[in-house]
């Protein structure tokens, strides 16, 4: 039955090795010891990433980021990233203006939803310096639940017939029982992953509170794990609601203590996004020379997460922002 | 008769689509107001879902990002992007909206790039997002748009998001999920289905004030049209009034 | 590369269809309005399964199990069903003593985990009288996670080279990215499933604590659901936390409250199994005369649920199982 | 030298074999015991799994089923079946138990039936629940079992969980994870491993009180030995004291 069926494959470039031995090779020894990582963010960037790895950030663009990790990638200067833009928007932002990234997995990148599109990040992209290769959310969802689930592989219905499928590096296949034609989308095992959550143990067990997005399948996905949280709990904490624990300590290399870590984005039940920070990203993205200061200023000369906090408002906004998050802001 | 504006208008037509007791995903936007519309007229058990796993929020305000804290409050679930996609791949999910710079005959939409060379595009968007897997997964993909002919082309730059191909059973053959496609094109002037054998696109129903050379010079392929032709049922004065007291009272889409 | 591999397959039949699009077509028209689903076992019973269905049952054999539903389709007599062994132990214990089951996915059958074997339950698979095809926990979980993904099949790593692959039903398959070689598992998109939870509202958002098994996808995966719960609770509480929701409402078809409805079977945070109980049944179980006048007696003769709690020790049974859940019993 | 039974001894010897930061996924009995006594021994860290989702519990009792309140009582995670079988299937748990009615040579075991017609078995046991996942997707296996000749058998009637299926490379060229396999066969005459080449099994340590003669006469099959083979250490009063006083106080294990 399968014989008479061509099969198609995406002509784009495979960024990641999704072979499955070589993956358990890793993780076969990785540390899955229960010990105290609590770190900085200078030195988990430091030890945890090199030039040329393949990283994955947490959360949805400006929703639950771990904004001080991407900070701390652009001033230490990292080259030559590859990324997955899984509806990436102000992470996406901050990489790309930081130079850091030249090769990409694109399924969401350059805009910021319903706030308008990156001049800066639109350019960087036309310029044609960044290699692309076409994918989908679900599909990249999916790419990292074949990491997670250890396998190679995991068909789904969707991208088959596509530009997307043409420009990506998916594979056709046939289902064995039914004959009927899948695409495979081959597993995505990054070398690193930064997730931001909301509480966590020094051993890394973290909760999480609303849309989980694909965090749960990334931190199992990525052969190095960097959480920042709002704040460190005890592990009685943990073990008084085992079914809640959100991701598991030997998933997690790194655990930073950072309050108001997904700032400017939208941290749930926390503080919304600072909506008018955001919009002057935007604005001053338009003239280069204007964005560089900006950058500069915010970014790079900027010793860590709580000076940059405190350049944008500091406690005061974010008592704001919480206000509208719980939606008792005074209009 | 009501006065009101294109989107309010398109914003009216999309909500009768959504019968009660249905499912459907929707992003930020006209979408959203179009879900909430439903709920609070004909269909209060419409059933929102948002791609990055928010499912029946009661929403507060309009949300900014389809995974911002609006899209999961007081839901009855916020649950993850896979969670999500896999209920549209189960075929449990019967609606989504789409947008994009431009659309062909059999309803493909193109949402990633101007140009003809993918690896240095004239123009990139930001890609398909979850856009490809609402198109292919859910049961009845439609489209709000103003309507022009360079948006409605012959020949898009860029298949994202798949319509109906090459048309007739291309979509199927091509290994999507059997049933599923292009519904409704919603514009400013018309109302466009697919027809059912060549899976063309088809204008049902004239908006007041166009007529058909209107629609048909401002689309770039030749128009199919349904034998019996009616005119698009304005916005109700009822529907108007809900949709700008209580859905979009800022204005932030029906004001654009 | 694929092509000088030899692909083998499993010799035992396949009891339910794989396809997507056949799924596909019944969700379609399955009611996703969230309607007040409170019945009764013996109405969602007689209304939601027929004879020659194939049936799920959540839990883990003798932790929260839909007690109530599985004396429920032996009273009424239901018969010719297919059945998933996924660790089925108190559950398949009474489905077979019902005569209720005439094919068979084996994962785990006949035994009690440390309680030891049935002997009712060895004899009826020894007779030859049922279809058996071989699989196992792991693959069963996959089998239910392919149909809740909305798959005909997903690739896994266990089971190749063994007799377990012989006698099931599953096909080797090559990944296209790597050339390794999986083992397809074809999707169980189940006619009915029964599954006990803590607590869900009229509609079915269910929430679920402790080890959940294969329980969140065996929900997605059926095409008629039934919930029998502890309590029921109020929408609001489920709109309060829905980060926490187990099981959404429209995957259910009928919600049913039954208190202490695990019982034999132990409820997590609840009430622990009644392992004199279940010792009994094994006991008595030896003679088969002695058995069918025990089985009669406290399921085919009993009325309801509630009859067979009040002969069973009633409510003082119950408050001393949940002491030893608790940890409190007095020795 | 202290005063001990073979389960006792099968017991600490297993324990040693679980070193400190290692995953195991254990099932109820033995294992289980072997495992808390590592953690209350040499071990802290180790961390248990159990195949219905609980992950390193505080055990207040022995559970008596795999998915009782027990295996997540003050746990670090109570999640579900496909989770840990998939954490096993990414390459992140080193060890597991398994039981059976007869092992062959490569470590091959059966708990399905006896007899030769799967139809119609001459006896049937429960099948391979997780066994066969386990021994597929963890990094080593190992066994405690009492022995004699039926149990270690030439040809057993039916493989439910793979060893090293025909030896050699078999077992990685049926398609099973590079590197895993049986690593250790614990009885109470012998510790047995595997020979590298071959995959046959290979005696490495005879238990006080045994001898060659005993241990070959007791197996089905010609064994392997070891270059060197020394005696098993026997248990040690420490381990003995904690295993009897808080792994198992009521004896359900050691004293079976």
């Amino acid at each position: 039955m399968s014989k008479a069926v061509e099969l198609k494959q995406g002509q784009n470039q495979l960024f990641t090795d999704p072979d499955a031995d070589r993956a358990r090779e890793f993780f076969r020894h990785k540390s899955r010891a229960m010990a105290n990582k609590v770190t900085t963010a200078e030195e988990a960037v430091k030890t945890l990433i090199k030039d040329g790895d393949y990283i994955t950030i947490g959360g949805f663009g400006a929703n639950r980021i771990p904004t001080a990790i991407l900070h701390e990638i652009v001033r230490q200067k990292k080259k030559n990233l590859g990324f997955a833009g899984h509806t990436a928007t102000h992470d996406f932002q901050i990489l790309i203006a930081g130079e850091c990234i030249d090769r990409l997995d694109v399924a969401y990148i350059i805009g910021l939803e319903a706030r308008g599109l990156s001049p800066h990040a639109r350019r960087a992209v036309e310029s044609g310096n960044i290699k692309l290769t076409e994918w989908t959310n679900a599909t990249l969802s999916w790419r990292i639940k074949a990491a997670a689930m250890g396998l190679s592989f995991l068909p789904a219905r969707n991208i088959m017939g596509t530009d997307t499928f043409k420009y990506s590096a998916a594979k056709e296949i046939i289902c064995p029982f039914t004959g009927q034609k899948y695409v495979a989308h081959p597993a995505l095992y990054p070398d690193f992953a930064a997730i931001h959550v909301h509480e966590c143990d020094v051993y890394g067990n973290a909760h999480v509170y609303g849309a989980s997005v694909s965090d749960q399948d990334l931190a199992k996905a990525a052969k190095r794990v960097v959480i920042t949280t709002e704040r460190i709990i005890s592990n009685d904490k943990i073990r008084q609601h085992p079914e809640a624990t959100f991701i598991p300590f030997w998933c997690v290399d790194a655990v930073i203590e950072v309050p108001y870590g997904s700032y400017p984005g939208n941290m749930p039940y926390e503080y919304f996004s600072d909506e008018e920070y955001l919009k002057q990203w935007l604005n001053v993205e338009k003239d280069p020379a204007e964005f560089n200061k900006f950058f500069k200023k915010q970014i790079i000369d900027t010793k860590n997460f709580n000076e940059y906090l405190d350049m944008n408002g500091g406690i005061e906004q974010m008592i704001k922002l919480r206000a509208i998050e719980h939606l008792t802001e005074k209009k | 008769m009501a006065d009101y504006n294109p989107m309010e208008l398109m914003i009216c037509v999309a909500a009768r689509n959504l019968e009660d007791g249905a499912t459907v995903v929707v992003g930020t936007g006209a979408p959203c107001a179009a879900a909430m519309l439903a709920q609070k007229t004909h269909s209060p058990s419409l059933t929102v879902m948002f791609e990055a796993g928010g499912v029946a929020p009661i929403l507060p305000a309009m949300p900014i990002s389809v995974g911002d804290s609006r899209t999961f409050h007081r839901a009855i679930m916020a649950s993850s992007m896979p969670e999500i996609m896999e209920t549209c791949q189960r075929g449990m999910v019967d609606y989504t909206f789409l947008g994009g710079a431009q659309i062909d005959m059999y309803g493909n939409i193109n949402s990633t790039m101007i140009g003809d060379n993918h690896a240095k595009p004239k123009v990139r968007f930001p890609g398909s997002g979850g856009a490809n897997d609402l198109a292919s997964l859910c049961w009845r993909m439609m489209m709000m748009t103003p309507q022009d002919a360079k948006r409605f082309t012959e020949k898009i730059n860029f298949i994202t998001s798949p319509g109906y191909l090459t048309g007739g059973n291309s979509r199927y053959d091509a290994g999507l999920p059997k049933g599923t496609g292009p519904y409704r094109i919603i514009t400013n002037m018309a109302i466009m289905g697919f027809e059912e054998e060549s899976k063309r696109m088809k204008v049902i129903n004239i908006n007041p004030g166009y007529n058909r050379k209107d629609i048909q010079d401002n689309c770039g392929f030749e128009l199919l049209w349904a034998d019996k032709i009616t005119d698009t049922d304005p916005p109700h004065e009822n529907e108007l009034r809900i949709l700008r007291e209580e859905v979009d009272p800022q204005r932030y889409i029906i004001g654009r």
